[in-house]
């Protein structure tokens, strides 16, 4: 009886491990296709797209008659050469989203930089929070946009105004949920580690920072969600090139179906960039994904 | 007298094509009216799946599921179910909670309201019947429950594992009440649950379970009398013998269950496996 | 009982502290450059705030400041609202039905990426008054969050609750309007508290983008009355216009957290 | 059975006070509490949900002060006048009722956390340590899982083994089989007397479930209710080693009659104030 358990203690060779999560992940998209589920989503767009394309360009209903239209827009994005000067085929456009990123990437790297830090004192330290964070919360509730004037005295030229409009929103909502982070970790992870003779600073790295990291990395995606949100203000205001300018000067030189290029870019690379901090977070954090797939 | 269910050949199992999962097979299994019945085995052998069929919330893949012979269709008040965690809602307060089974039926307030608070008084609430459920201690969550499901006047209770992570002396009081509860009303009661203990003080019936596929591995008629106490029942050679009996029968199948691959019962025999245990130095002889 | 050990005002005390000295660093970086010849970076070219302090008695009495509260108040209140109105049943909707929610639900994930500000040059286009526009972009702004909070809300339902009421023979309508509802009123309380923050971000930047609205330069909002500030010069005032409406968003946000709390009280505070 | 110096862990709980707030806010939650614990003794402390259990043994754990009082490990004192609370460390190690294995780390890394904290030996002895220590438990196989892989009794028995990496005088339970169903329960129980077998630790057990209590302990020290101080002390005279087998003999029977006797009137008391006992 012994041999029985033996055998069958010895838990399955990882290998096993790796190829039934590709085999599950393949079998879940395989029921996905077969499911409804994607061509309804398809049938939404449909719809909306379709009532876009009529009120403008065919029942040219009251109010849409100016707005540029789909089938417009849609020759335009992607002509190789575009009336107004933008399309998938011009480098142009591809120099305003870099643009745009490389702001919000540079933005968003100083906010996590000063900010993980930031919120990990602010929960770790009771002193330390009881000293800041009354600063911190005065200034949270101002508007990023409210900052505008001000970002553009503080700072000279126009590229590092719109840096900072972007920084800052991200800063507020990163530390914030750093902080929340580590005041939701369980108490008894802490006092384990004490226990097994941890001393404060290894409890901080071994317990805290890791324990924190699930909510660290939904206040980097409010973060990224954020930072575009600012950026966009940021450009229009006194920007230069990137996604934001591109739709203010569209609006102001009569340029309609660009505007709506402008936008559906913003959400599609918005999409694109929180879906990469998803992807990083589970990456860092693989306990927890192994959390819900493996566990029998 | 009403209230016997009966399941025939049922078979359940979830997924399809290579991720089929079967649970149950061929279970045969009797639930006689007017009598404690409970049923028990190794965590992880389908209980909770025969629970959802009985209540109506899911269908069996092969087989019938009937109530006074009649096949049971979706959820009803006849067939009413006290779940492991609380199902009280908790955005209504007690009284709410107890008076919603008839006011969604529109039944008049004259015909459930003088019940309820009867019921109420019945599992001493009365003087928490304005309290919302998270101001409730655990015993006291699981007695309004009780008298929200009693209020309907159902047929059949189902209660799955209803005691467990209540701490064990408020676990012994629900007991006792549970028992006396069933003894006035008598309804027919199917009651789940994993604790042996727990199993020969309740029931008129113990239903031991086999694992994977899960079936009935044995009925002990429990002749011990009533109303029960928990003294009692301590003391009684009979009640003992039962619970031996119980007891072995639940190893065999958590070694059947090991083989299954189930990981539970597999610390069960690994720590099982080693009784030989070392030469043993007891506190005093070594100080 | 030692008053200063008592750790409440132990804390309140260091909050003042910490304010003190960020006002005193403050002070002493804007009036660098007059008392000591070099602009500390950054700082230095922002009014002090002895400055604003006196702007702001002075604006207290002026009329225009206060137009500007309500006009703003007004624009963030007709967004919210609307957003509310629409945001809400539409959200419930789609947690109750299947079908709308695998139709619609994916259109709303990829337009909520778009930035609220995004929409201003189509919202001009569209509306005929520039109030209607700025009213539209504090809508989208409030809009997806509340949609997404209620949906997640509304699905978060535990099972065990429809299976109970069903089973005591609860029907659609009994169980959408004692267990959906009520069950969803935290969600929508979040959403709605994350949504107001929005409508005054959107609302400012709105004012600020577009001039202000059609009501001339002292209807304009505050968003309006900070951008003027700066084109006049008047720098203290964009400073007085910031804090401003950082107090009003914090005032309104706190507002619905109140609310919230009377709205739900069977949820036990921390 | 390894040979080893005459061993550590007699605990003694002197007269021990803690209440919570201050003046009429002031709440008791231990009440002159004295305990003997001779070393490498199993003692089980019963008493009903929120009683005070818990505080007497974050007290000794040193998470929080006591209001007098003092608590002495091997004649070293580790709190009392002029020191109210304890140090953490790795002579009293805690076992939690929902676990606290770092979800994070894997098994191995757990297991190898306390040594490697104190820096008490080199990285390669410890894991060797920890390999050994595992597979005497049967838990050789799983050192690369993370915690959440493992069944809830599995990760028990490798909280129990990080724990003993440090060589504890003494190891703390707080109610931690409360969450398992009975059956695991019973195999936990088993496991735990196996490595107590091994390597007799003292061990001070808080628990609710008289079962439980007697078929582990060597004593049984029953609490009133809050605020928590003995009522009673029952010698469990059942001999070593113990199999499920002894749950239904007389002797056992007899022991589990005078325990819940003794208890049922605590928690009557608890339950009639219908005070919140989750």
């Amino acid at each position: 009886m012994s041999a029985v358990i033996e055998r069958s203690l010895a838990a399955e060779p990882p290998a096993a491990g790796q190829r039934e999560r590709v085999a599950r992940a393949a079998h879940a998209l395989a029921a996905w296709i077969a499911s409804p589920r994607p061509w309804l989503a398809l049938l939404g767009f449909v719809l909306v797209a379709g009532f876009w394309h009529l009120a403008v360009e065919v029942w040219k209903l009251p109010r849409f008659a100016g707005m540029p239209g789909l089938v417009a827009t849609w020759r335009e994005f992607t002509s190789r050469d575009p009336v107004y000067g933008l399309s998938l085929y011009t480098p142009e456009y591809y120099v305003h989203i870099l643009a745009s990123v490389r702001r919000v990437a540079e933005a968003f790297a100083l906010a996590t930089l000063l900010g993980v830090p930031l919120g990990l004192m602010l929960g770790w330290s009771r002193g330390f929070r009881e000293y800041v964070f009354p600063v911190f919360e005065m200034l949270r509730p101002i508007p990023i946009l409210a900052w505008v004037p001000l970002a553009i005295l503080m700072f000279s030229g126009t590229e590092s105004p719109v840096i900072f409009l972007t920084f800052l929103a991200s800063f507020f909502a990163t530390a914030l949920n750093t902080m929340l982070g580590v005041e939701s970790i369980d108490e008894s992870y802490v006092r384990a580690s004490r226990c097994l003779g941890a001393r404060p600073w290894q409890v901080f790295v071994h317990v805290v920072v890791p324990g924190a990291l699930p909510s660290i990395f939904t206040g980097l995606q409010i973060s990224v969600g954020v930072a575009w949100f600012s950026l966009v203000a940021g450009e229009m205001v006194s920007g230069e090139a990137g996604l934001g300018y591109v739709i203010n000067t569209s609006y102001t030189n009569v340029r309609y179906p660009t505007i709506v290029i402008g936008m559906v870019t913003l959400g599609a690379v918005g999409y694109a960039t929180s879906a990469l901090v998803r992807l990083a977070g589970r990456w860092l954090m693989r306990w927890r994904a192994r959390e819900h797939g493996d566990a029998r | 007298m009403n209230g016997a269910m009966q399941l025939l050949g049922v078979a359940k199992s979830y997924g399809e094509g290579a991720a089929r999962r079967p649970v149950l097979e061929g279970l045969d299994l009797d639930i006689p009216a007017g009598r404690l019945t409970v049923i028990i085995g190794p965590s992880g052998c389908g209980k909770s799946t025969l629970v959802r069929l009985l209540a109506g919330f899911e269908r069996p893949t092969r087989g019938s599921v009937t109530l006074d012979g009649r096949p049971v269709g979706g959820a009803d008040r006849r067939r009413l179910v006290v779940f492991q965690e609380s199902a009280l809602f908790p955005w209504m307060n007690v009284a709410d909670n107890v008076a919603y089974g008839p006011r969604a039926r529109g039944v008049r307030p004259q015909g459930w309201r003088p019940q309820a608070a009867a019921l109420l008084e019945r599992v001493g609430l009365r003087a928490f019947a304005g309290r919302y459920p998270s101001q409730l201690s655990g015993g006291m969550q699981r007695r309004a429950e009780l008298a929200r499901a009693l209020v309907n006047e159902p047929e059949v209770m189902i209660l799955d594992e209803p005691f467990r992570g209540l701490d064990a002396m408020t676990r012994e009081l629900m007991h006792a009440y549970y028992a006396d509860l069933f003894e006035e009303t008598r309804r027919t009661q199917c009651f789940v649950t994993t604790d042996i203990d727990e199993a020969v003080f309740l029931a008129d019936r113990l239903v031991v379970m086999s694992h994977a596929p899960m079936r009935v591995r044995e009925v002990i008629e429990v002749d011990l009398p009533r109303p029960r106490r928990a003294a009692d029942v301590l003391a009684s050679d009979r009640a003992n013998d039962i619970k031996m009996r119980a007891l072995t029968l639940l190893h065999e199948e958590a070694m059947r269950a090991f083989a299954g691959g189930s990981r539970a019962a597999g610390d069960f025999l690994a720590a099982y496996a080693r009784r030989r245990a070392p030469a043993v130095p007891t506190p005093e002889t070594r100080a | 009982m030692n008053l200063l050990a008592d750790p409440r005002t132990r804390a309140t005390r260091r909050a003042l502290v910490s304010l003190v000295a960020f006002a005193l660093l403050w002070e002493l970086g804007a009036r660098s450059k007059a008392w000591f010849g070099v602009a500390v970076p950054w700082v230095g070219h922002v009014p002090p705030p002895s400055a604003v302090l006196a702007a702001w008695v002075r604006l207290l009495g002026d009329p225009g400041y206060w137009q500007s509260w309500v006009a703003s108040l007004l624009r963030v209140l007709a967004g919210f609202t609307a957003a509310m109105a629409v945001g809400i049943p539409l959200g419930l909707l789609l947690a109750m039905n299947r079908v709308c929610r695998m139709i619609f639900f994916p259109v709303l994930e990829l337009l909520r990426p778009i930035p609220p500000l995004a929409w201003v040059p189509a919202a001009i286009l569209f509306w005929p008054t520039q109030e209607l526009s700025i009213a539209f972009v504090t809508f989208v702004g409030a809009f997806f969050t509340i949609v997404l909070n209620v949906v997640g809300g509304a699905g978060a339902i535990d099972v065990r609750y429809f299976q109970a009421a069903r089973a005591m023979g609860a029907t659609g309508w009994n169980v959408f309007r004692r267990v959906v509802l009520p069950a969803t009123v935290p969600a929508i309380v979040v959403g709605a508290a994350v949504g107001m923050g929005i409508t005054w971000e959107v609302v400012v930047a709105a004012e600020m983008i577009s001039g202000g609205g059609s009501s001339g330069a002292t209807g304009g909002g505050m968003g309006f009355f900070i951008w003027n500030s700066y084109i006049g010069g008047a720098y203290e005032q964009i400073v007085v216009g910031m804090i401003s409406i950082g107090i009003a968003g914090y005032a309104c946000s706190e507002a619905l957290r109140r609310l919230g709390a009377r709205v739900t009280p069977w949820l036990v505070r921390a | 059975m390894r040979a080893e110096a005459p061993r550590r862990g007699r605990l003694s709980i002197e007269d021990v006070v803690k209440t919570y707030g201050r003046g009429e806010a002031a709440v008791a939650a231990v009440d002159h509490c004295s305990i003997e614990i001779p070393a490498g003794e199993i003692c089980m402390v019963v008493g009903p949900s929120g009683c005070g259990k818990t505080t007497l043994l974050n007290a000794i754990a040193g998470f929080h002060d006591i209001t007098s009082g003092r608590i002495v490990l091997d004649g070293e004192t580790l709190c009392g006048p002029g020191r109210p609370q304890a140090r953490p460390g790795a002579d009293r190690v805690v076992v939690f009722q929902n676990g606290a294995l770092f979800p994070w780390k894997t098994v191995l890394d757990n297991v190898c956390f306390g040594p490697r904290m104190q820096g008490r030996a080199g990285a390669r002895e410890i894991e060797q340590r920890a390999r050994a220590l595992m597979a005497e438990a049967g838990l050789a196989g799983c050192e690369r899982s993370y915690p959440a892989e493992l069944s809830s009794g599995t990760r028990r028995r490798v909280e129990i083994v990080r724990a003993l990496m440090n060589d504890p005088s003494v190891l703390l339970f707080d109610e931690p089989y409360r969450a398992l169903d009975s059956l695991t329960r019973s195999v936990m129980h088993e496991s735990l007397l196996q490595t107590w077998y091994r390597d007799p630790v003292t061990i001070f057990f808080i628990t609710h479930d008289l079962e439980e209590a007697i078929f582990l302990g060597h004593r049984l020290v029953v609490m009133t209710a809050r605020p928590c101080r003995p009522k009673a002390v029952i010698e469990i005279d059942i001999p070593h080693p113990r199999d499920y087998g002894v749950l239904t003999s007389p002797r056992f029977r007899a022991l589990m009659a005078e325990a819940s006797a003794l208890v049922r009137e605590e928690a009557e008391q608890a339950f009639a104030a219908g005070d919140a006992e989750r």
